[in-house]
């Protein structure tokens, strides 16, 4: 067929090596835009970029092909207090079992390049002409308790309009030069950002977990004398003969 | 503007369905009318559909294994489970054998308006105490009475199918489904008559 | 006028109205159950109603009941008296329809001399009703479907009478029962055993009446005014109950009676073929031939109707005026230089 | 095989454009008002409730905006009170259509970052299962695309014949919608007997409906004239607004993840094609997504010939912990691309789950889309972009 470009497959799928490259592309490309770079293996790669840089490194990466916007959001992040609303002895339990993990959580987090401040603003953009993607991600400093206002990228993907609409209500972010920025999902009056950590989640709060009951012991006094009469009880009816 | 082929074509792609409805039988009786048999649908009141036996219809509980141990009721992402169970002493269940600990279930209830039919209860149950029907209908009129009881979920049991044999290449083992009779309503009333006790006498209430 | 009957005047005519008020209804819940129900669920595999009667043929009966029972709504806004007008102004339009079908030599309510030229008159009357319907609802989606309906009423009324027009002059008449007459004692090259329905020598037209006649009833592919999926049935959206049971019941039976006025235009009417045109027993057979040929050209209309989609209101513009009337122009030219070299 | 497309596309709608433009001058000169036309939220169009508030010119369009959050069930938040297992019961209401492919990428990206890799029987069956759910997806838009533009017959037939898709689905998964049958490390069952076999059957059915929605749909000319040069999406246009799977393709881009970047499932094990059309309209789209279902129907056979014999489930603990680490893993849905940002801290569940929707972007592009188009037009579009509201709101 004319119209169907043929079914001839890049070998590649992206190696680790063709990311490493890219990585270091990029990091040219972009300049000391670059805070630092990842290459997850077999995975993906992660740029992290000065959030001052936001607009320019994303012109930049359009500009070099990466012309298709997979998505835009962000992450806080802080732990939140409730943890999942269950028992919290029983959660613990689980995390228990390992306990490096949470000092690994942190040197982790740092080294996939973020979570050195609260919030944090990602977007992953495509190459189709490359087959590759790569991740951009921007620590985005608070001031006055507040997430500090950033560039938008509306200008430069129209798509990404709607997600920093998302990104807004569920996050709080401000975007700087974003036209219409109103929530998206939630009603006009809605207070709040859902997706902070520290947002309740009201539907978990109103209800007693159910998993928290626990079987009702026998009366550690008098499992003795119990397991006596039972016993006795055996006996007599001849089964112990 | 229009050409006729696609369009006549059309009218054809209904008129053959009409046709293969109204007459789905083949040979001399092409010229019997069979609705019945032609359509797809399923006269639903009259007759029932019988899904699939892996379909995840209803939870039945096999209340004898139950150990109230919780982990379904932990495990449950709705939190639609309640379990309340407490410890007796039975009698050991041979001579020479000691006095065993064994939990009875005093509630096991599952409310089946909160259920979202994950079916992770069930995976994750050690001791085969829960499992799945394909049964459907039990609708309630009352959002309150679909929170079913550990008696009407046994009663579940009932309708459980075996386990499907599996595809050729596979590793898996098939389960056993337990039997299941009427005895099996209520063990712990079964224990009792052994002769299992949960409080000693006189030191009750 | 005394009818062939010799009944008193008053006599025939209560005949006649009871006769009417009869057909009127049935025909519209034959076609309804026929095929707006069953055909259309064999048509999707289906089975179609099958509880209420046997194979479900009181369905209809039961839905209409269900309807009277329902409480009649008016929107706030509505414009009251236009509102409750509007079914009654569409049911009417396909009432009055009935009065000049023939099916009989002397079965015929009213034997119009302007027959053709009045049926086609008093069919337009229902888009005013369409219209009221749309523009009294207080609503956007009906006043779109209103207005839609307006806007179509002039790209399919035009070729539906050119159309018309063929017929008329190879008939030499307007009254329908001259046009049956015309198609009984027609002969084609000589051969007159089964007359000359006027299919054969107006296939064009017969083509552009059907069309029209789609668009005259807002079935698919014009059903635009109606258009479930985006105008969620259009200027009937606000009706409910008694009121929505009268849009209901007119839609069928103008299908009918279009599907009849096909029938005695094209396809010879009520005449069968070997009888005498006037023999008195065909009063009687002449009203099944009739239904029978009325059912093969309904089952065309809704066979259409349930397998295309629509098209939009530009297009159908655009298609009446570039295909359908000039093609009915010609139609008429070359009809009428048939008519007097022949 | 059906008839080439031809892409006289853009020069029709330029010649649209200008019709258009020529009307509004009229419109101008009569001074018409602007109507506002709410289409939503309940509307039969829109799959469930959409809103999108329509500014009117009689019956062009001069400005859609939809507003949606009328099914926003806060997904993202909600996962981070579940653990892993538990997420992909909400994961399968997401695009409930298609549900098992919601929840390949999720269990991908847990796996990713556990380090695990399901064995390869689970593999196959976890591709075999998902091109179903996109046969059963897609299958509802040939037929549901025919009720958009009027005609009423094909979705019964697409209901008609998706059902034998969905009994295949249940008879593997124990649910037609909701199957929730991936588990991290591999599957939760096995396939049983005999169902290789009826799946063979099945998809020579569905090949079947393929035929007959190209004879009573696509060949249909008052439905091309109904589609043809109507929600003109250029591939550059396509591509910043992140539209993805048959829309994309739809506008010439080539671009399919099965095949462009494959997180390891069995696509690369067959014989199969990328459909791209070059017109970016409504029936390009309509064109690919039919042709994607034959193809899928094709790869679904040939994986249904070569399952590997072996285990379905890998070694992982009983009770799952993800070590800390993000992962980004997105996979070609029936809508498009899906792909789940997972960032885990270590815990029993995910520390932060960023969903990604085809649908959210696909519709994204509407506003852009629809302006000019008439009120028709509108449902042409929406329901050729071909969103699932679950999908969009999450």
């Amino acid at each position: 067929m004319a119209d169907g470009t043929g079914d001839e497959r890049p070998d590649d799928q992206m190696g680790d090596e063709a990311r490493e490259a890219l990585a270091a592309e990029l990091s040219e490309l972009l300049g000391d835009a670059v805070v630092e770079s990842h290459v997850e293996a077999g995975q993906n790669l992660w740029l992290r970029v000065d959030i001052e840089q936001w607009h320019a490194a994303t012109t930049a990466l359009r500009d070099a092909g990466f012309a298709y916007f997979g998505f835009l959001s962000a992450i806080d992040w802080t732990d939140a207090p409730e943890g999942r609303y269950e028992d919290t002895e029983f959660d613990a339990a689980g995390a228990g079992e390992d306990d490096d993990a949470s000092s690994a959580t942190a040197e982790e987090t740092v080294r996939r390049g973020g979570g050195e401040t609260r919030f944090q603003l990602l977007a992953q953009l495509h190459s189709p002409a490359r087959h590759a993607a790569v991740l951009i991600k921007a620590d985005v400093p608070e001031a006055d308790g507040a997430p500090a206002s950033v560039p938008s990228i509306i200008d430069i993907f129209s798509g990404a309009d709607w997600h920093e609409r998302e990104a807004h209500e569920m996050f709080g972010l401000v975007f700087n030069g974003h036209p219409n920025l109103e929530h998206i999902y939630l009603p006009t009056e809605f207070e709040g950002h859902p997706l902070r950590k520290d947002f309740p989640l009201l539907a978990r709060a109103v209800k007693p977990w159910p998993g928290v009951v626990d079987i009702e012991e026998i009366p550690p006094e008098l499992e003795a004398q119990l397991e006596a009469e039972v016993m006795a009880e055996f006996e007599a009816s001849g089964a112990g003969a | 503007m229009p050409q006729l082929p696609g369009l006549l074509k059309g009218l054809g792609v209904t008129a053959r369905t009409a046709m293969r409805t109204l007459f789905p039988k083949r040979g001399i009786r092409t010229l019997i009318p069979a609705p019945q048999q032609g359509s797809v649908t399923v006269q639903y009141p009259h007759e029932k559909e019988a899904p699939p036996d892996r379909a995840r219809g209803v939870i039945a509980l096999h209340e004898e294994n139950c150990t109230a141990c919780m982990l379904c009721s932990r495990s449950c992402p709705d939190w639609c489970i309640y379990i309340e169970g407490h410890k007796v002493k039975a009698p050991p269940r041979r001579a020479g054998g000691a006095v065993r600990s064994v939990n009875v279930v005093d509630r096991f209830d599952i409310d089946y308006a909160l259920c979202m039919y994950c079916g992770i209860c069930v995976e994750v149950c050690p001791f085969d105490a829960l499992f799945w029907s394909p049964e459907y209908e039990y609708s309630e009129p009352h959002i309150a009475d679909l929170l079913h009881d550990r008696i009407r979920l046994s009663e579940w049991m009932e309708t459980v199918p075996e386990f499907l044999d599996y595809e050729p290449g596979s590793e898996q083992k098939v389960r056993k489904v337990p039997e299941f009779g009427i005895d099996d309503f209520a063990p712990a009333r079964k224990l009792e008559a052994d002769g299992a006790r949960e409080l000693a006498s006189g030191a009750g209430s | 006028m005394t009818g062939a009957l010799g009944l008193a005047y008053w006599a025939e005519t209560s005949i006649k109205l009871g006769v009417a008020l009869i057909v009127i209804p049935t025909a519209a819940l034959m076609l309804g159950y026929l095929f707006l129900l069953k055909m259309m669920a064999f048509m999707q595999s289906r089975l179609g109603p099958q509880d209420v009667g046997p194979y479900g043929t009181l369905q209809l009966i039961a839905d209409a009941v269900k309807f009277l029972q329902k409480e009649d709504i008016h929107p706030a806004a509505a414009d009251r008296r236009v509102f409750r007008a509007a079914p009654v102004v569409v049911l009417a339009s396909s009432f009055l329809l009935f009065v000049v079908l023939p099916t009989g030599p002397d079965a015929v309510v009213e034997n119009l001399d302007t027959g053709i030229f009045y049926a086609m008159a008093v069919s337009s009357l229902s888009v005013l009703g369409v219209l009221m319907a749309g523009w009294a609802s207080a609503n956007k989606y009906a006043l779109l479907g209103g207005l839609r309906a307006a806007g179509q009423l002039i790209a399919y009324e035009l070729p539906l009478i050119l159309a018309v027009m063929g017929v008329v002059i190879q008939a030499d008449s307007l009254n329908l029962q001259e046009i049956v007459r015309a198609q009984a004692e027609g002969e084609i090259f000589g051969f007159g055993l089964i007359g000359n329905p006027f299919i054969l020598t107006q296939f064009i037209g017969f083509l552009i009446f059907m069309i029209s006649a789609q668009a005259e009833l807002t079935q698919t592919p014009f059903d635009m005014p109606v258009a479930e999926t985006e105008l969620v049935g259009g200027f009937h959206v606000e009706y409910t109950g008694f009121r929505f049971l009268l849009f209901f019941m007119a839609e069928v039976a103008t299908a009918f009676a279009f599907s009849a006025l096909a029938t005695v235009m094209f396809l010879g009417g009520w005449w069968i073929p070997g009888f005498d045109f006037d023999a008195p027993v065909l009063n009687v057979l002449g009203p099944v031939v009739m239904l029978v040929k009325i059912l093969v050209v309904a089952f065309i209309i809704f066979w259409i109707r349930f397998t295309y989609p629509r098209l939009r209101e530009d297009q159908l513009q655009k298609f009446a005026w570039k295909v359908l009337i000039p093609l009915s122009l010609a139609n008429i030219v070359v009809t009428g230089i048939f008519k007097v070299v022949l | 095989m059906s008839p080439p497309p031809t892409a006289s596309a853009l020069r029709e709608q330029q010649a649209y454009v200008a019709a258009q433009a020529a009307d509004a001058r009229v419109n101008v000169e009569l001074d018409t008002g602007d109507m506002t036309l709410n289409i939503g939220p309940q509307h039969p169009a829109t799959h469930g409730t959409l809103r999108i508030a329509c500014q009117l010119d009689g019956e062009q369009v001069i400005s859609a905006e939809p507003l949606m959050g009328y099914m926003h069930r806060g997904y993202e938040k909600l996962c981070e009170v579940r653990t892993y297992p538990q997420c992909t019961t909400l994961i399968n209401r997401i695009d409930w259509l298609g549900s098992f492919a919601n929840e390949v990428p999720f269990i991908l990206a847990a796996e990713q970052l556990m380090g695990v890799e399901a064995p390869p029987r689970a593999q196959w069956i976890r591709t075999i299962l998902f091109e179903l759910s996109r046969i059963a997806n897609v299958s509802l838009f040939l037929g549901d695309m025919g009720v958009q533009v009027g005609a009423l017959t094909p979705v019964f037939f697409a209901f008609r014949d998706r059902e034998r898709v969905l009994n295949q689905i249940e008879e593997v998964t124990g649910g037609r919608f909701h199957p929730n049958f991936d588990r991290i490390g591999g599957l939760k069952d096995d396939i049983p007997r005999g169902w290789i076999a009826e799946t063979h059957a099945v998809m020579a059915k569905m090949r079947g409906f393929c035929d007959e929605m190209e004879d009573l749909l696509m060949g249909n000319e008052i439905f091309q004239t109904r589609c043809r040069s109507v929600g003109v999406i250029p591939g550059d246009v396509a591509l910043s607004y992140g539209l993805s799977g048959a829309n994309l393709r739809a506008s010439g881009v080539d671009w399919d993840l099965r095949r462009d970047a494959n997180p390891g499932l069995a696509w690369d094990q067959v014989d199969w094609r990328v459909w791209t059309h070059p017109d970016g309209d409504s029936f390009a789209r309509y064109w690919v997504r039919l042709q994607e279902t034959r193809e899928a129907t094709k790869i679904v056979d040939q994986l249904l010939d070569g399952i590997p014999s072996g285990p379905i489930m890998a070694k992982v603990p009983r009770i799952i912990k993800v070590p800390a680490g993000e992962a980004y893993v997105s996979t070609e849905n029936p809508l498009g691309e899906m792909g789940y940002y997972v960032v885990s801290k270590g815990g029993l569940g995910p520390f932060r789950v960023k969903i990604r929707t085809p649908s959210f972007s696909n519709i994204s592009v509407v506003p852009w889309v629809m302006r000019g188009t008439y009120v028709p037009d509108i449902i042409t579009i929406l329901g050729s972009l071909y969103f699932i509201l679950g999908d969009i709101d999450r």
